[in-house]
């Protein structure tokens, strides 16, 4: 096979490899163009997204390390920083989903302790078929599983997450992992070899044939009919090596002798050595017979690209390597010398003596093209109207408040988190479903508050408007245990980037993005890209998701969604202009997606927010819970369920009840509990309507002649509605 | 009714973490000599009808993007 | 008083666990490194919770064969109070040290839950600061925790008061045999229990029941 | 170096709750006649002297109280 046909097999284009020629001055060998392709593939290179992600602001008073390293970090206060990023594991987990999922958790995990953080916290973000198919109940106890075994066996809390059900799902399931980790600010360290002559040490499990050409490939390509021949490539985690990886890799900083740490991620050694020499303008020289193998007979190539889990590369001066070797034997890690830091930039692949691969640190790293995208707005709808399951006969709003809390975006998923542990390494003050976001108290008796969330569906229908909606009702999540926003990280999980209307997609999220966080002043700390998420079924609704960090002060004020005391008043604060069109009512009424949502006014809601924040730290509030998905009734009947108790109240008449009941806008609407007092004072900040008082245990409405009463228990019964997927 | 057995392991070449450990383990304990640990899975079953073994291997039992099996019929009846 | 709490390669609560015992007025704990036989002369030994070695193959079976396992058993034999916490519990039950084993729950998945467990007995170190038939709220998180005792030796259990906490009534989260929850051994220095109490000493993270077995055993140690 | 293969099965009379899951998923994938269906663990393993299988069986590999063992020797070579 030429050269140049072997190239193309590899994903690069016929230009690419031209260039790659032009830049070695001659034709790749075959450790060469194993490299280039997985460094100029899609995953490493972000060509088709590099350039917009420069829209994103990433500046901010409390930024600790923004976007370029493993994770970024924000400060929090005593002198600790507080690191976190998201990243998919989409393909994989298509493939074996236990597996998939649980790889997923042990590289974002790897991405932080890379850093030098110590892991505090996962949380998953996952997207499915109809969980009636088998296929998707399959694909989601499966990923659930592999999350919980590798979050719950590293000793690592997964304190929230979310989970949509939606057709476009179906054949390309979302599997996004976030992690946080927390460390001394003094503490962090950052990839960039430096030090001529010092030591390259690879640490942690052996080299095997995993994934080779996987992850990367496999991202970087839409699924088709040779899925199977793509399985081999699967990688298995083991929890227990990267344990011990991480506690390794904590005492080796802590004890002062590393100049710098980076993981092994997709395209493995290539990829970690390339931007190790590439971020410290230096060459680097790797002996892969050194490089300790799980298989005999693995060639140099394979050796470059394995993507074996659970390892890590450090630079350390040649004075501390036998000290290094020592921490590795402590915590039962192979450790092995497989290189050094030289002068001239350029990786130098050595068998032994003889030199397999010699390539320009730059010419990998960044002189793979950036490629402009051709946008175009879709001139006809791209999805189709989701299946009616709630007949539009139906129309009275108890029956509609029950098939919403029934329904899969909603139903309380209380199975699936019973399976991660959220409590381990005892910070957790807020759990799921205790409150909107989930509550970690910090250090010095302040907390943070963590909320990961994007509706795909909302963003297929307006891009742009949907991706500032995922912004602020992650804002909103917070805001309702009393933080404030400190930064933000997303996913861009999309289609094949190089059709015009999902570049439009892509860019117009892309857009809202940088508006929203811009407005609301939050850096971008970091993130990922995961696009080619087709199959023949069409593409995912475009699915950018956000994980947001925000701090208060102090964690015994954190807030809760459920109603507490009963005799305390129930209110209705923030500027909301709920709409049908999009919402989950009409997506069980099997309506079309809108082409467009209505815009917000992201001052305004950052105001409201602001006012309920301030209220909720200053102990004020009860309670306090967006409405989000559903709407104002299955909010409400949100806030009875987390407290446990019903609630009477009189709305007054509206004009249009299903939209004031049902509908939606994410991130403006809150229900809040409190003393009569305490609802006065925030009324004076915000739009504040009282509306009833907490008690009973029934749900009871009344607006103008319409009356809503249901028991506790039945919506309980209804809200349970996901267990039968869990036998 | 046919008693049998199937036997899964995993796939060559796919990372065996607890075969590691149990190798580790063993020479820990005093037994020395001891190489290729691997863990894998046994299901016994009565069947009826066992030509439909593999069947239920491909289609429940085994993982085959991970695992391979073996299956051993009427072992010990 | 000083505790003294192990660390495997593969535990994950030890550090909760030192928390826990720290929150005991008068008393500090230190972490016990698996593979030094020395117990630095510790008062009493937490066995924490976690996936000591991977839980390859079987919970607890490679852990109870590391060298400070040898001296907690000498330990206990000489009447040193041991309290085994979940996978501590599963090493302490193939170490020998107390009676039963666990078994897969019965749903087969991982469960993180608060359930109510209710103190059978209180006349003994670890539960003299509660009263009989108290219920505690404390957490629940295992694969691995259907606490199982061939026929005759659960009726011996029972006879000799070694069941100590059991799931209060439609508490019980994974099919243990009469709702067990934590067991001692005769001679009641040794107690192995499925449930967290290490996290259970906080109102701020969800209740404070779990710390009265720790203050019981220092009451006990005096 | 013989090949020696370890069937760990759950003991009589206790439920085992895996065997009672593949058990019901059987039916539900058009697998009729299947009865008795248990889980256990194989381990597979070369061993330098195989009179020593049976004390890596009672000391690590098996829990008595709750597990019954075979040793099968030589298997595959
Ligand atoms: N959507 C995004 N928003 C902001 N930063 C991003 C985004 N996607 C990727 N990045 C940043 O680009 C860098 C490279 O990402 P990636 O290759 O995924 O890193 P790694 O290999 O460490 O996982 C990282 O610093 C990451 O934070
Ligand atoms: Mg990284």
């Amino acid at each position: 096979m030429r050269t140049v046909d072997r190239a193309l097999a590899l994903g690069l284009t016929e230009a690419e490899f031209a260039l790659v020629c032009a830049k070695l001055d001659r034709e790749p060998n075959e450790v060469e163009l194993a490299v280039f392709s997985l460094m100029w593939s899609e995953h490493c290179a972000y060509k088709h997204s590099k350039k917009l992600l420069r829209q994103l602001p990433s500046e901010g008073p409390r930024l600790a390390m923004g976007p370029g390293e493993n994770a970024g970090a924000v400060t929090v206060g005593d002198g600790y920083v507080l690191a976190f990023k998201v990243e998919s594991h989409n393909h994989p987990s298509a493939v074996e989903p236990f597996q998939g999922a649980a790889t997923g958790v042990g590289g974002i995990l790897r991405d932080i302790f890379a850093i030098g953080a110590r892991p505090i916290a996962i949380l998953d973000s996952l997207r499915f078929g109809d969980p009636e198919s088998v296929r998707t109940r399959y694909l989601l106890d499966h990923a659930v599983g592999g999350i919980g075994h590798y979050g719950n066996s590293i000793g690592v809390p997964t304190i929230g997450g979310e989970v949509y059900f939606e057709g476009p799902y179906e054949q390309n399931c979302l599997v996004n992992a976030m992690a946080l980790g927390l460390a001394r600010a003094d503490g962090l360290i950052r990839s960039a070899a430096s030090g001529v002559g010092n030591a390259l040490i690879l640490f942690g499990a052996a080299t095997g044939r995993d994934g080779i050409g996987g992850a990367s490939v496999l991202a970087s390509a839409e699924l088709g009919e040779e899925d199977a021949a793509k399985r081999p490539t699967v990688q298995v985690g083991d929890p227990f090596a990267e344990k011990k990886l991480l506690e390794c890799s904590l005492e080796l900083l802590d004890r002062g002798l590393l100049v710098a740490l980076q993981d092994l991620g997709a395209a493995g050694l290539s990829s970690s050595s390339a931007e190790m020499a590439s971020k410290g303008e230096v060459g680097l020289d790797i002996d892969v017979s050194r490089v300790p193998l799980r298989e005999a007979g693995m060639e140099p190539w394979e050796i470059m690209v394995s993507e074996s889990q659970e390892r890590m590369l450090c630079v350390t001066d040649p004075e501390t390597v036998a000290a290094v070797l020592a921490v590795c034997e402590k915590w039962e890690v192979h450790g092995t010398v497989i290189g050094s830091v030289t002068e001239e930039r350029v990786l130098r692949v050595l068998d032994g003596d003889a030199m397999v691969g010699e390539m320009p640190v730059e010419a990998l790293v960044d002189d793979c093209p950036l490629y402009d995208l051709t946008p175009s707005p879709p001139t006809s709808a791209l999805y189709p109207a989701p299946p009616c399951v709630l007949g539009a006969d139906v129309t009275d709003p108890r029956e509609i408040l029950l098939a919403l809390l029934a329904s899969p975006n909603i139903a309380s998923r209380r199975p699936l988190f019973e399976q991660y542990d959220c409590i381990v390494q005892s910070r957790t003050v807020r759990r799921p479903e205790q409150a909107d976001a989930a509550v970690l108290a910090m250090p010095g008796g302040g907390a943070i508050a963590v909320s990961i969330d994007g509706s795909g569906r909302r963003v297929a229908c307006d891009p742009y408007t949907g991706t500032v909606e995922a912004v602020l009702e992650c804002t909103a999540n917070l805001a309702c245990c009393g933080a404030e926003p400190l930064g933000l990280t997303n996913c861009l999980n999309f289609g094949n980037p190089e059709k015009p209307h999902i570049a439009w997609q892509l860019t117009e999220s892309i857009r809202g993005l940088a508006d929203a966080c811009r407005a609301l002043e939050v850096p971008v700390v970091g993130g990922n890209v995961s696009l080619y998420n087709e199959s023949g079924g069409g593409p995912i609704y475009p699915t950018p998701v956000v994980g947001m960090v925000g701090e208060l002060p102090d964690a015994a004020r954190a807030g809760r969604s459920g109603f507490a005391v009963a005799g305390d008043l129930v209110g209705f604060a923030g500027p909301f202009r709920p709409s049908l069109p999009g919402s989950e009512l009409a997506k069980l009424r099997g309506e079309e997606l809108p082409s467009s949502l209505p815009p917000l006014d992201i001052a305004a809601l950052r105001a409201a927010q602001r006012a309920i924040f301030e209220a909720v730290r200053a102990g004020a509030l009860a309670s306090a819970h967006d409405v989000a998905e559903g709407g104002f009734l299955v909010a409400l009947a949100e806030c009875c369920l987390a407290g446990g108790v019903g609630a009477v109240l009189d709305l007054g008449a509206t004009d249009d009840l299903e939209r004031t009941l049902f509908g939606e806008s994410p991130g403006s609407g809150f229900v809040v509990s409190g003393s009569p007092d305490a609802l006065a004072a925030v009324g004076e900040l915000v739009d504040l309507d009282v509306f009833g008082t907490i008690g009973g245990d029934v749900l009871d409405v009344t607006s103008g002649r319409a009356r809503v009463v249901v028991s506790l228990d039945d919506l309980r019964g209804a809200h349970s509605a996901l267990a039968p997927l869990f036998p | 009714m046919t008693r049998a057995r199937v036997l899964v392991r995993p796939k060559a070449g796919i990372l065996d973490p607890q075969g590691v450990a149990v190798e580790r383990a063993l020479p820990a304990l005093g037994f020395s000599g001891v190489a290729n640990v691997h863990v894998g899975r046994l299901i016994e079953l009565d069947v009826e009808d066992p030509s439909q073994l593999q069947a239920m291997c491909e289609k429940l039992l085994v993982n085959p993007l991970i695992e391979d099996y073996e299956i051993l019929e009427d072992a010990s009846a | 008083m000083r505790f003294g709490v192990i660390r495997f390669p593969g535990s994950c609560d030890e550090t909760d666990a030192v928390l826990a015992c720290e929150r005991v007025p008068g008393c500090s704990a230190t972490l016990l490194w698996h593979g030094d036989a020395d117990l630095h002369g510790v008062d009493a030994v937490v066995v924490p919770g976690g996936f000591s070695y991977g839980d390859y193959l079987r919970v607890g079976a490679i852990a109870r064969f590391s060298p400070v396992m040898e001296s907690v058993i000498a330990f206990s034999e000489e009447g040193g109070l041991v309290l085994g916490i979940c996978n501590g519990f599963q090493v302490l039950c193939e170490a020998g040290l107390l009676p039963g084993a666990l078994l897969p729950n019965e749903g087969l998945r991982f469960l993180c839950r608060q359930v109510d467990v209710e103190v059978v007995r209180s006349s003994m170190p670890f539960t003299a600061d509660c009263f009989p038939g108290e219920r505690l709220s404390i957490p629940v998180k295992h694969t691995t925790g259907r606490y199982y005792a061939p026929p005759a030796e659960l009726e011996s259990l029972h006879a000799h008061g070694q069941i100590v906490l059991k799931y209060a009534a439609g508490h019980n989260p994974n099919g243990s045999l009469d709702d067990v929850a934590g067991v001692t051994n005769q001679a009641g220095n040794v107690l192995g229990l499925m449930p967290h109490p290490e996290h259970a000493v906080d109102p701020l993270t969800g209740s404070r029941d779990g710390l009265k077995l720790f203050l019981s055993m220092a009451h006990a140690h005096g």
